[in-house]
Formats: structure tokens, C-alpha cells, sequence
């Protein structure tokens, strides 16, 4: 996959990550879905964010939505499986949160949790679940809390800080999974034996953020 | 991983290609989304039918397209549902002005997607309308609220809404045959060992040599428990007693039996495990009045069977035995 | 050894009964002899075709009893010739006035049991003879003097003497086309895995994950070697070319391609190896007339296929379209 | 499997012998079959003996011939495979070879060697086999010709001499077959790789012989 060079906004360094952390994770990610789902996870991921890697110069700029919207229909048309939609609606989502917004490296700390809160909104609605059900939410919408309280703690918090308080928020989030029994998706058919393994949904997003926390210094 | 595969990527591309190479008269395919449809879809006086799922189920779906049954198939990568943008691309090309019925197995990604290309497609003024299938008795619903997965049972339901179709059915129609075949369609299976997708490159799940899944998912999920290995005729009696007591079937009922093999199961196999689902069936009292033996529903290389029984009445009867043509044949 | 099994003595009487079970109009199932026969055989205006061989190579043969197949087959246990008693019951049984063909797969116990067989029902005043199938590339003639094996290749002998004897061909008739037939069909086959007889419990032989048999017996009789697994492309080249050279097949022919599955590959895997045999044969300017995708000789429960090519002329062209109805089918 | 208990002639006892020998090494036989075959041979012999035994008070004893008939007419018409047709021919033939001889015990260590060569001289013409081609031709045909040789040395050896002798030369011959490459039967399309292992045949006919020759003292 060739890295895009140019340097660019927070917005795209983290979208970027996500991209390639999917990617990287590939197999990892697949794994954790074949303990007790089927093992798909990091195969969907990786396709649809390997295409938002290699269309990358390509994307529509005019402003945060514009972007985001390319990114979740690359997302929505070529992911399938349950991730495809529900990612894909997360993008979309983040994307109405900031359509006031006119200039990709204008984003605030609120519009962040802004964004995030409407895509844990999204994914709620088009997968029918909530919080506790053992899903990506549950990594989710611990970080955007922690988030929101990092920067509402005042003393403008760095935007390092922050992403270290999202990685941490959702490795722990993610972790927590792991006693939980499912009751959405292909895991939530196996019972009881989904309880003991952490959701591979989760620890994508723990994953990325420890990602973004890690190189955020060395963002182009 | 021991399987005829090139770049695991490939798989299912390669596939529809062989596919559509060995169909050149009445299928074609469209590489871009991963679709296979009859080469004379759609037709004006004949409501469409599309069903797609994830790939490693053959000849569910794409192998069931044809006269008398799907008018497409758009199937996913291997055990993930095809993204909605492939659905609604599908249902764009079958457009019938009679409408497009959409028949999807009961798991999240499918509904999803489904759902999605459905509200598309009638933004455009398709008129487009969903149904779900949810045969799997293994799965209570009362425990998880997805509700039941559809498996195997889902042919009937293409075979029957299929031929009413091609009789000049309207979807309203069309549609409720579907939902009724559904609601008196019962499956379970279970497997002696687990399947490798080609992207794993190893198998899904550990199955110790002496143990099977009972209640075994289509994409490999758990199922009811792990057992020991025991004879034909017990392993068929769970299956039978769990299918039959879960409409409830009785004594007096005519009945379609399936005995689908899930891919690595040879059709010798099936046919003893068929003579013993039809004489316990006999037992209760129940009269296999159709049968299907064969692979229908497929879990990849999975060794292992599935029982499914359909509760017949005389516009069933008739509908089952409709004339049809597939892929899927000998000569 | 996991398998849908009760007694491995009773395997190939189960297996039966089920067949007979889910086919009551048109099969007859005789245990004392092992024997399928179609509940109208034999008909006076009509050669009866028999064949018979061990089990284990289900659909062949006794899934393909029916109108326009067999009229018989009499399978011995597992991967074992019948009695030639037992042949010679069934022989009897579906005596016509015009004759009975019997075709046989070459192997010694096959050639012995029916050589014994077509004399006994000579001495009776019954027209019976006896056609060897010999289509198998993979063992060389020259090397070893009890000659080619019969494999996949007789299924196009069935259904064009089938077909022929549908249509009132007399004996010397349908022997002059079941004997062009297996001159102008080539195949070989390769496994991925080895299978599990019953009785034995146990892999017939021991298959390192990383090897493969090429050229392999569907009784699980080594091949030509044994090979590194490599891509399907790969795999499926030197099938396509050992066969295409034997005949040898070359540009401008048109052929029937059959991609057969032996046992326990699923159908998916086969129609993506279809496709890369048919672009290969294409690059040879070898036209795929018709094509056959699945199993129809299998091997138990091994991974593999076979790959067999049938030289087409118009008359072939003509009986393999003819219809066809044995128990193999999806509806 | 029940033993029929009644005291018997020799030519009873050989047979009987054979045939419990069969059942008894159904694993050992197919699993040498399975180095180069496919192993059935086990499973085909030990299916046909065990009518041999269940149905071992029935059988007309109205003379060696008529005996040996019945026991090979249960053979051919019970056992597929390759050994059915070449057992029961062995047994058809080694009955018309004494069809003269009145009594099951009046038979001499000559009647016995003419039995064994007709048996013999059968299975080549069904088997289109000959000396040499790795079949249990290459036991029967060297163990009888040591037994005659035995027989001819005068001195009237005693029965347990010879089966002993029997026992001895087919041993020897069946381990012979090792280094030979099979010319008949489903072994011979394995090429070379018959090469290294017995023949399965020629190793039952030895392990036959050994049992006749270690029981012959407690014969009925
Ligand atoms: N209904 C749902 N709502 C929210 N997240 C879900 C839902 N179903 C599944 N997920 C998330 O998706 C992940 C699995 O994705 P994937 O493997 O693509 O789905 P599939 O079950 O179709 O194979 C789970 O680990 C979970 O985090
Ligand atoms: N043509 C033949 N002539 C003589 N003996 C043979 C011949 N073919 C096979 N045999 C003997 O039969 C044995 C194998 O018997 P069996 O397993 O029943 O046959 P199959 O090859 O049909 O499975 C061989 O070990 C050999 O001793
Ligand atoms: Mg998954
Ligand atoms: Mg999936
Ligand atoms: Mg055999
Ligand atoms: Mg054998």
C-alpha cells in the first residue's frame, strides 16, 4: 500500500490511521473473530480501508463533511459483512456532526466527541444495539466519555494528551469486554461461549487509538 | 490449508467466473459486483427474485439462479454479507415492473445491507420488497435476540416463491408464499469437523476427533453444545427430535425432508443419514412425501449434515414440483 | 474416523435403503443381492444396462439408475468388486429380449465378477455383454500389463448408452457407442487428502498437509507422484495437459469438460477449477462444447478432483443432451 | 463366532483352520493391504469365512469333493473384491482335483499337493497371473512345492511334519514377495511404491499355514 505523503490535517492523520492500522491488523483482527464468530472481521476491514488507502489523493477535501462522506461510501460499497454498514453509517454519521464546519484543519476537541458520539448514534441505530451488548460501542463510547472529560477537565488538554486518554479509555473498555456475553452480531448465536474472549469490534477500536496515541507526534 | 485456490482474494471471483464459463447460455456475470443473474432478467410480466449472503454456501445462492428460481444472486466474500451497494446494483438490473422480491438469511450483515439497498432501490421507484428466512431451530430465540439464523431451509423458499413467480404471481403473492414456506420450514444441523476459509488459511474451530457441534451455524458458529461422536442413527435421532419438535410436526403431517451435506460429507453418507431421518420420521408417524438429498446449504469443506422438514399442503406440493432449471445438475 | 455411520458392515445396505427410501417410485431395492434397479426394468423394446463396481464412488452407480441411465447397478462393499453372484442376480433381474450391456470399470475383481457373471447368464440363453471402461491417464499402459483403470470417464458411457438404448438401439448398437465413447475420454485425477473407508477406519494413506497425489485412484491408489501443493492454476495445468496430450485432444476440437469432485471438495472449490481448465483448454484451441460441474465418481470422503475430457462428434453431442431422470438432482 | 466342536477329518480341520484364520486377522490383512492397495483384503476373506464357519454344519460331507464345492460356492457368491472369484476358483478347483476320493479322511499327503497345485493352476487362469507377478501365487506355489518335496523324501513324514514344512517355506516365500513389484491386481498400478512391503495375499497364506501347522497336534 503506498502511504500518501503529503502532510495534512488531524483529521485526515487519523483517518489515515484507522485506514492503516485496519490493514496492518488484518490477520490479528481475523483471529479474534474466529474464536467465537466466523472469522471475517479483519478480512472486511481490511479490504474496504485498503481501497480509502490506495483512493486517498483522490478524496474530495472541500470541507471535514466532504471528506468524511467519501470515506464512508468507499466503506459502504465495497465493505460487506455486518462491519461494512456499520462503519460505513459511523462515517457518514461523523460527517453530518461537522457540516457546519468548512476547513478540514479546523476541528476542535468538541467537534471530535461530536463526531464520535454521532457515530457510536449511527451504528446504534443500524445495528440495533446499545452499550453492553458486546460490540465496538462498548470500546466506543467509553473513549468518546473520556474523551469529552479530558477536555472538559479545561487547561487545554494537547491534542497528544487527548489521544492518549482515548487509548487508554478504550484499550481498558475493549479489555472489559471480554466477561461480556454477546447479544448482537454472529457472536451473540454462541451464548455463553462468547463470554472469556474479548469483541473483536472493540479491541479495532482500542487498536487504532493506542495507533493514533503512538504516532500522533509524528503526524505529517 | 488444502484447497484448490489461487489468491485466497480471488476465491470467489474465480468461482462466478467458472461459473458463468460453464453457464455461457443462461447465466451471466458482473465482475464488478460480484453478481451472477439469468441472462433473460429481467422479465416484464414475472416478479425478480434475488437472494445473496456471504460466499462458502454453494450452490446457495449463485448456483440457484435460473428459470423457476433466482433471478440473481449477489453473494458476499466468504461468510460476509455483500456490501448494500452490491445489492441494490442487483436489484438495478433485475427491475421487473411486477417489482423484486428479496429473500435474506436472518444474520445482521445481511439484514443491513439488505435493508439499505432495499430503501435505495425504491427511492428509485423499484418496487422492492424484503424477506427474511430464520429456519435454524439450534438457536432460541428466546435466549438471543437476534432471533434464528436462516439456513438450508432457504431453498424451499426460492424453489417455491421461484415457481410461483414464473406462474405470473404478483408480489403480494409471491411474497406470501415465501413468508409461508418460512413459517413451516425447520432446520438443524451439525458438524463432524469444522471449515477452513480460504482468507484463514486454517479451520474456524478446534473439534477434537471424538467430539461434534450439535447445532453447528452455516458459518461455523457454535451450536447447541459439543457432544461425543456416536452412532448414525442417535446423531440423526437429536437432529429429527429437535426439528420435528420445534413447529411442532405430528403424527398425520406430510412433510419435504432435506438432507443436505455441508460440503465435506459424500453423498453416500447422506443417503444412509436420509434413510434414517425416514424411518424415525415414519415412527412418528410423519410421511416424507418429497425428499431432497444432496448439497443445497454448504458450510465450505465442513463435514456434516443438516435435517430440514417442511410441513407440506396441496399449493406446496404443487409449487415444489414445478419445473426448474440451475447450474446444479448432473446432465 | 468421523462419519454418519452405524455398523461399517452395514454401510453399503443403509446407504441403499435410504436411496430406495427416497426414490419409491422409480428405484427397487433387492438386499439379498445389493442391487438397484429401476421399478420398470427390464422393458421389452429396451437393451437393460447394468453396471457395477465397489461402493464408496456414490453418485456412481447406483444414484444413477433411472430413465436414460442404468437400469441396474450392483455395488459390491466399500471399494470391493461384487460377487459375481450378485451380479449375475441382477443380470437376471432386468433381462430384456434385446440384451443387457454390462459396463465395467477395469479392475481385476470388477473384470473377474463379471466375466463370471456374463457366462453364467449366457448359459441361461441371456444376450449379455460386457464393455470395459479404461479412461484413467495417470497409470501408463506400457509399465504395468493389467491395463487402465476405469474412472469418472464412465458416467459419458452410461448416459450415451443410456440415451441409445432409450431410443431402441439393439445390443451391437449400443456397444458400438458405449465402446466409442470410452476411446475418445481421458481423465486423471488428483488428491489433496486421502479417504476414510468405513471398515477400515482410518486413512487409506498418510498425506503430509504441504503434499498432494497427483494422478491418484479412486480407491485411493497412489498416482503418478506425489507433489508440493501449489496454486490451483498450477494444479489444474498439469491435469488438463496429461489429459489433453494422451488422446491427444488439439485445436479444434470440441469437448465435454467434466470437473469432478471427489468427495470431498466442495462445489465451490470445483467451479473455480472449472474455469481454470476451461481457459486453459481455450488457450489450446480446445472448444468447451459442454460442461459437467461436480461429483459424479467420487472417492469416499477425499479432497480432490479429476479432470476428464470426451472428444464430441454430432452423435455424442446428441445422446449426452438426451433427457435424462436418476436420483441425483437438486428439485 | 461359534467353533463347531465336532471332531473332524484333516481336510475339516485345514479348511476350518483357514477360515478361522481369516476371521481372525480381518486388521492385520487389510492394513497390508492398505500399504499399496486399498484395504479391503481383510474385510473381503474374513466376510466370506465367517459364512464359511456359520454354515459349517450344513455342508454336504458326502465326499471331499462335494465338501470343498460348498465351500467354495459360499466364497464366490458371498466374496467380491479380487480374492472372491480367485478363493472360490482355488476351492473349485483343489475339489475337482479329488473328485475321485470317497471319504473326507481317506485323503493322502499326495491328494493334498495335486489340491494345492489346482489351486494354484485356477488362480493363474483366472487371475491371468503367474509366478513372480507379487501375488499369493508366491507363497501357494513355493510352500506346495516344498511340501511335495517333503512327501517324496519317503519315510512317510507325519503330518506335522508337513504342515510344519508348509508353514516354514510359505513364511519364507511370503517375506520373498517384499523386494518384488506388483504385476496384477490394484497393487501394480502403484509401480515402484509396491516395492518394500509384502504382499498381502502371500502373507495370509503363510499366516494360514502357520496356524495349521502350530495346531495340528490338537486338531478335532
Ligand atoms: N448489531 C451490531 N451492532 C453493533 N456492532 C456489531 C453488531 N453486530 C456485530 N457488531 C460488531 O461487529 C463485529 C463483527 O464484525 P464482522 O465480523 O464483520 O461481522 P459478521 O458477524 O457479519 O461476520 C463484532 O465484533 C462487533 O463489534
Ligand atoms: N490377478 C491376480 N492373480 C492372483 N492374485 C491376485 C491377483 N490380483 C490380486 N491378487 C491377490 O489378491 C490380493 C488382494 O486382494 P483384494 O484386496 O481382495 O483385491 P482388490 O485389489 O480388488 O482390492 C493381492 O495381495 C494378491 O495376493
Ligand atoms: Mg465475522
Ligand atoms: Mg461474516
Ligand atoms: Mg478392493
Ligand atoms: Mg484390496
Amino acid at each position: 500500500m503506498s502511504s500518501p505523503s503529503t502532510a495534512g490535517s488531524d483529521l485526515e492523520f487519523v483517518v489515515r490511521t484507522i485506514a492503516r492500522t485496519a490493514v496492518d491488523n488484518e490477520k490479528q483482527f481475523g483471529d479474534l473473530d474466529a474464536v467465537a464468530g466466523d472469522g471475517d472481521f479483519g478480512y472486511s476491514l481490511a479490504r474496504g480501508f485498503e481501497i480509502v488507502l490506495a483512493d486517498w489523493e483522490t478524496f474530495d477535501r472541500g470541507s471535514p463533511s466532504d471528506f468524511l462522506k467519501r470515506v464512508a461510501m468507499v466503506i459502504s460499497k465495497r465493505v460487506g459483512g455486518t462491519s461494512g454498514p456499520l462503519w460505513g453509517t459511523a462515517f457518514l454519521r461523523a460527517a453530518g456532526a461537522v457540516k457546519e464546519r468548512p476547513d478540514l484543519a479546523g476541528l476542535s476537541g468538541q467537534d471530535a466527541v461530536a463526531m464520535l458520539r454521532a457515530a457510536a448514534e449511527g451504528i446504534k441505530v443500524r445495528g440495533r444495539s446499545d452499550l453492553g451488548d458486546k460490540t465496538l460501542l462498548d470500546a466506543l463510547i467509553p473513549m468518546t466519555d473520556a474523551v469529552e472529560k479530558e477536555l472538559g477537565a479545561g487547561g487545554g488538554a494537547s491534542g497528544a494528551a487527548v489521544a492518549r486518554v482515548a487509548a487508554t479509555s478504550a484499550r481498558a473498555a475493549a479489555e472489559a469486554t471480554t466477561p461480556m456475553q454477546a447479544m448482537r452480531g454472529r457472536q451473540s448465536y454462541t451464548g455463553e461461549r462468547s463470554i472469556g474472549s474479548p469483541d473483536p469490534g472493540a479491541v479495532a477500536v482500542a487498536v487504532m487509538a493506542e495507533r493514533i496515541a503512538d504516532t500522533w507526534e509524528s503526524r505529517g | 490449508m488444502k484447497k484448490f485456490v489461487n489468491d485466497p482474494k480471488d476465491f470467489v471471483a474465480e468461482m462466478l467466473e467458472g461459473l458463468a464459463l460453464a453457464n455461457p447460455d443462461t447465466l451471466r456475470y458482473v465482475p464488478e459486483y460480484n453478481l451472477i443473474m439469468r441472462a433473460d432478467a429481467p422479465q416484464e410480466n414475472k416478479v425478480s427474485i434475488v437472494q445473496g449472503s456471504g460466499s462458502g454456501h454453494e450452490p446457495s445462492h449463485v448456483m440457484s439462479v435460473g428459470k423457476g428460481m433466482l433471478d440473481a444472486a449477489c453473494p458476499g466474500d466468504v461468510f460476509a454479507a455483500p456490501p448494500a451497494d452490491f445489492v441494490y446494483e442487483t436489484v438495478k438490473r433485475v427491475a421487473s415492473p411486477k417489482g423484486v422480491l428479496l429473500l435474506v438469511n436472518n444474520y445482521t450483515g445481511d439484514r443491513m445491507a439488505f435493508e439499505m439497498a432495499e430503501e435505495l432501490a425504491q427511492a428509485d421507484g423499484i418496487e422492492a420488497r424484503t424477506l427474511f428466512i430464520d429456519d435454524d431451530v439450534s438457536v432460541q430465540d428466546s435466549t438471543y435476540t437476534v432471533g434464528r439464523r436462516g439456513v438450508a431451509g432457504n431453498f424451499f423458499v426460492m424453489k417455491a416463491v421461484g415457481a410461483a413467480a414464473e406462474r405470473g404471481a404478483d408480489l403480494d403473492e409471491v411474497h406470501r408464499i415465501g413468508t409461508k414456506v418460512n413459517s413451516v420450514a425447520r432446520t438443524m444441523g451439525m458438524a463432524l469437523t469444522a471449515c477452513t476459509p480460504p482468507a484463514k488459511g486454517s479451520p474456524l474451530f478446534e473439534l477434537p476427533d471424538d467430539e461434534v457441534e450439535m447445532g453447528v451455524g452455516i458459518h461455523g458458529e457454535p451450536g447447541r453444545r459439543r457432544e461425543k461422536l456416536r452412532t448414525a442413527k442417535e446423531m440423526v435421532g437429536e437432529l429429527v427430535t429437535a426439528v420435528t419438535e420445534d413447529l411442532p410436526f405430528e403424527s398425520g403431517d406430510r412433510v419435504a425432508l432435506m438432507v443436505n451435506g455441508l460440503g465435506g460429507t459424500p453423498i453416500g453418507e447422506l443417503y444412509l443419514v436420509y434413510g434414517l431421518a425416514h424411518k424415525q420420521l415414519a415412527e412418528r408417524g410423519i410421511e416424507v412425501h418429497r425428499s431432497y438429498v444432496g448439497e443445497y446449504c454448504t458450510s465450505l469443506d465442513m463435514a456434516g449434515v443438516s435435517v430440514t422438514l417442511v410441513r407440506l399442503d396441496d399449493e406446496l406440493v404443487d409449487l415444489f414440483g414445478a419445473p426448474a432449471e440451475i447450474p446444479i445438475r448432473v446432465f
